[in-house]
């Protein structure tokens, strides 16, 4: 049965966001259990999957429909693609136990069923992303997992549904840009299959409708990505979307689109091509250095709390684009492993905010006094998700960090390695603001009388407690054994010849 | 975007476009690499393998029946989503 | 007296087109093998046909023959038989959505189970389009409201 | 020259159709007429994906052996990008699906689509 995992993954949350519409109709209760179940067993299925890949050596190939690759669809489980599809099952299973209560108070009970079918959807999407070894297949599942990004945003109140047009405006045309990349590259090809592809394009490199191709490519996925110049539609609708929805989006849709960008741009390009030949690294590096900066610098402009992290999101994934500017083994080490941290350290600080929305009854920074003293976990949450973004040495995000930086310096493009200290040094401004506000707040100052005096937070559903310590251990565990992981996992999942 | 900044936008892309179908394969000759690599298969064997004449369906929903598996997921994603944002939000 | 006069000849048109226009629905899915048709034109025509009996009438007539709840499980149906005809191939230990390997479960040969293969998948896409068609289309003009339409919305 | 026109020409029909659903998109204040640009944008992506498929004296992809006791591939046109392009109108009815939702969801909450109207209530 094992061989049938890699497919699994992505049937088993199909079927089941279908039967959890279905017996939603009737018994409103089974949703949250089945999705819970659901996403239990995509992650045996993914850590299944993935330790084959580890005990073989060699990646896992499944023909869909029994058909061979270039005919048929081909699922590939490699180092790469395992790592991601774990991170992914973890991640959203400790966002549905955590979203639970959530749920309950944001979404009317009418509407759970869709709800939970739509949540399933989205990890499907997600899932499909990241194993698929089609172009083609990955622009439908692309396409399902925006879907229900823009559904479940649009469930927010006020201008939420403005927000999540605006997104769909954007997403589209991504979407579409990618769609007519893959097009590009079938009108010089012939074929969809990524493994097939890398063998055809070699000799057609520089053919001029191939750039183009390769330009609209990167477009569509800079987009999904919100890298820095096309990131607009990202702290809008992640601000207002609700936050049992912001939970499982923010840390993991952009995170599966830069995983995208690292497949394109090593897997189905040669990476002597995309490295040397047409420096399209060199040019990802320099504008991931300018989105370090420009949204590094409007996260600490921002008053309301969650909009700011949505800025670190579009961070985050400067500090991958300059891993993958880098070009070099580090570089990229680095940038598969802040990737990888990235969903977890997100994760965390939006399930943090998300309890504090809920419970505390405050979004801006300002409202934060005496959150320890009401909520010692979440502002500990809080303290963990924060130094591991900062990259403070025990937590994972320092590690990621490391790599990053040593190849910058070892690809001698000095402006990564000091946009990178530069966008480190930032976040620590940031979250100290935090820090000090949630813990060292003198007593005398009227805000923290006011919310001594006033309304208590309310007491949290052990249901958001445990999934949030267990993330926060993930951080620290992730960190400690970093170098494990890197050895064993990282080094083989950087595509040969970087 | 307002209007002064989609038009150079537009303008912009439509140059790489123009400039990018140059060098396609001119539109219909038979040995272009979208005619000679892949489908040639669909065609001579559909019949064979799959008992289908019209190449079309075979290839929809045998060689790639797992695109539209998701195709009816998409259109039932949007079924959903639709039923979740309108119903009962009077 | 005028409103009424025209609507008489469009629900006349209307009642005798519906009929036909189902049929032809089921004929245009049952011959997606041989010509263009198959699961995702029949849907779209049966849903039309239901859609034409609402814009003729009104929209409570849909209701009448179609509730709402069966549409949604029409729509989980057809995806639901899709899937499972894929997860029929694990019985016989095949790849997901291999029906060849369905020849070791049912006495046909492995292209004959192909053929059939199909013709179940394409019911399953036929039910499922019908199903969401009809309930967007209705959920969009009612704007959410369904069954409980009021009686304006002709 | 001509044959260099007769080559490309369609390609270059949907180019212009792509910039005027780009346009449309980007520059449109009413976010209806945003939607219509956004469908003027897919479907011009599905029309360069059937003309990639065209093939000179090919006919319809349904194989008959009466045509030609060999079933050759060069007279039938490539049915790939027709299947390619099934489910990518699908995907343009699910997204003006969802979209017509959330205008309606706009409509409800702000009263106008004027995208500078909600932008100004926004701000207040």
């Amino acid at each position: 049965m094992t061989v049938h995992f890699s497919v699994l993954i992505v049937v088993v949350p199909l079927l089941s966001s279908f039967l959890v519409f279905a017996f939603g109709l009737f018994q409103r209760r089974v949703c949250f259990p089945a999705t819970v179940a659901a996403l239990a067993a995509c992650l045996v299925f993914s850590a299944g999957s993935f330790r084959t890949v580890l005990t073989t050596g060699r990646p896992v190939h499944y023909h869909l429909g029994g058909w061979a690759p270039p005919w048929g669809i081909e699922y590939v489980v490699d180092y790469l693609n395992g790592l991601v599809l774990t991170a992914i099952a973890i991640v959203s299973l400790l966002a549905a136990i955590y979203a639970r209560t959530l749920v309950a108070r944001e979404i009317p009970a009418a509407k759970h069923p869709p709800f939970y079918a739509l949540f399933l959807l989205q990890v499907t999407g997600l899932f499909g992303m990241t194993v698929t070894g089609d172009m083609f297949n990955l622009y439908v599942l692309l396409e399902i997992a925006s879907f229900s990004a823009y559904a479940l945003i649009g469930m927010g109140e006020g201008a939420a549904p403005f927000a999540a047009f605006r997104y769909m405006i954007f997403g589209t045309l991504g979407a579409c840009s990618y769609l007519l990349g893959v097009g590009y590259l079938y009108i010089s090809t012939g074929s969809l299959n990524m493994a097939d592809l890398r063998q055809i394009l070699v000799p057609i490199y520089f053919s001029q409708a191939l750039m183009v191709g390769l330009a609209f490519l990167l477009l569509g996925i800079a987009v999904k990505m919100a890298f820095f110049p096309v990131h607009l539609w990202l702290p809008d609708s992640y601000t207002l979307a609700p936050s049992c929805v912001s939970v499982l989006l923010a840390p993991l849709f952009t995170k599966v689109g830069a995983y995208v960008m690292i497949r394109v741009l090593f897997t189905v390009f040669d990476p002597s091509f995309s490295i040397t030949l047409l420096p399209v690294t060199t040019v990802i590096g320099w504008v991931a250095v300018a989105g370090i900066l420009f949204s590094s610098i409007m996260a600490l402009a921002q008053g309301d709390l969650k909009r700011m992290l949505c800025y670190l999101i579009v961070t985050e994934g400067g500090y991958i684009g300059v891993g993958i500017g880098a070009g070099n083994r580090p570089g990229l080490t680095g940038s598969i492993f802040h990737l990888l941290n990235d969903m977890f350290m997100m994760g965390l600080l939006f399930m943090a905010v998300g309890a504090i929305q809920a419970h505390f009854r405050t979004r801006t920074i300002s409202g934060l006094t005496g959150l320890h003293r009401s909520m010692p976990v979440t502002a500990a949450a809080l303290v963990v998700g924060g130094l591991s973004v900062i990259g403070v040495p025990p937590l994972c995000g320092f590690f990621s960090k490391w790599y990053l930086i040593l190849g910058a310096i070892e690809a001698r493009q000095w402006f990564f390695a000091g946009a990178l200290l530069l966008g480190s040094l930032l976040n620590a401004v940031l979250f100290f603001r935090i820090f000090e506000r949630c813990y060292f707040e003198a007593p005398h100052d009227p805000a923290h009388r006011k919310r001594e005096a006033g309304v208590k937070a309310d007491r949290m559903a052990m249901g958001e407690l445990i999934p949030m310590a267990l993330m926060a251990v993930l951080v620290i565990l992730l960190g400690l054994f970093s170098g494990y992981i890197v050895q064993h996992a990282i080094a083989h999942a950087i595509p040969p010849g970087v | 975007m307002n209007k002064l900044a989609a038009l150079p936008a537009t303008l912009v892309a439509g140059g790489f476009l123009f400039y990018s179908t140059a060098f396609f394969p001119s539109w219909g000759d038979p040995d272009q690499p979208a005619g000679r690599h892949v489908s040639p298969r669909y065609i001579e064997k559909t019949l064979a393998e799959t008992g289908v004449p019209n190449a079309v369906t075979s290839v929809l929903a045998d060689y790639r029946g797992y695109d539209t598996m998701f195709e009816t997921s998409v259109i039932f994603t949007a079924g959903i989503a639709v039923m979740m944002l309108l119903r009962g939000s009077r | 007296m005028t409103k009424d006069l025209d609507n008489v000849v469009i629900k006349t048109v209307s009642r005798i087109l519906v009929p036909f226009m189902q049929v032809f629905s089921l004929y245009v899915f049952a011959h997606g093998h041989g010509s263009p048709g198959g699961g995702f034109q029949g849907g779209c025509i049966m849903a039309a046909s239901f859609i034409l009996l609402g814009v003729a009438f009104n929209l409570r007539e849909i209701g009448k023959r179609f509730r709402e709840r069966n549409n949604a499980l029409m729509c989980v149906l057809g995806v639901f038989i899709y899937t499972g005809t894929g997860c029929l191939a694990f019985l016989s230990s095949g790849n997901f959505l291999d029906y060849g390997t369905l020849s070791d479960l049912l006495p046909i040969d492995s292209i004959k189970a192909r053929y059939y293969g199909m013709a179940l998948i394409e019911l399953g896409v036929q039910i499922t389009v019908m199903a969401v068609m009809l309930s967007i289309f209705v959920d969009l003009v009612t704007a959410g409201r369904g069954e409980d339409a009021p009686e304006d919305t002709e | 020259m001509m044959e260099f026109i007769f080559g490309t020409f369609n390609y270059g029909i949907y180019v212009v159709l792509i910039l005027i659903g780009f346009y449309g998109m980007m520059a449109k204040n009413n976010l209806m007429k945003k939607l219509i640009g956004m469908n003027i944008f897919q479907w011009s992506i599905i029309l360069f994906y059937i003309s990639i498929g065209s093939k000179k004296g090919g006919t319809v992809p349904v194989v008959d052996p009466s045509l030609h006791p060999a079933i050759r591939a060069v007279d039938y046109i490539n049915p790939l990008p027709h299947v390619l392009m099934l489910t990518a109108i699908v995907v343009g009815v699910a997204t003006t699906g969802i979209a017509l939702a959330l205008l309606i969801l706009i409509y409800r909450t702000y009263g106008t689509l004027e995208e500078d109207e909600i932008l100004e209530v926004l701000k207040k």
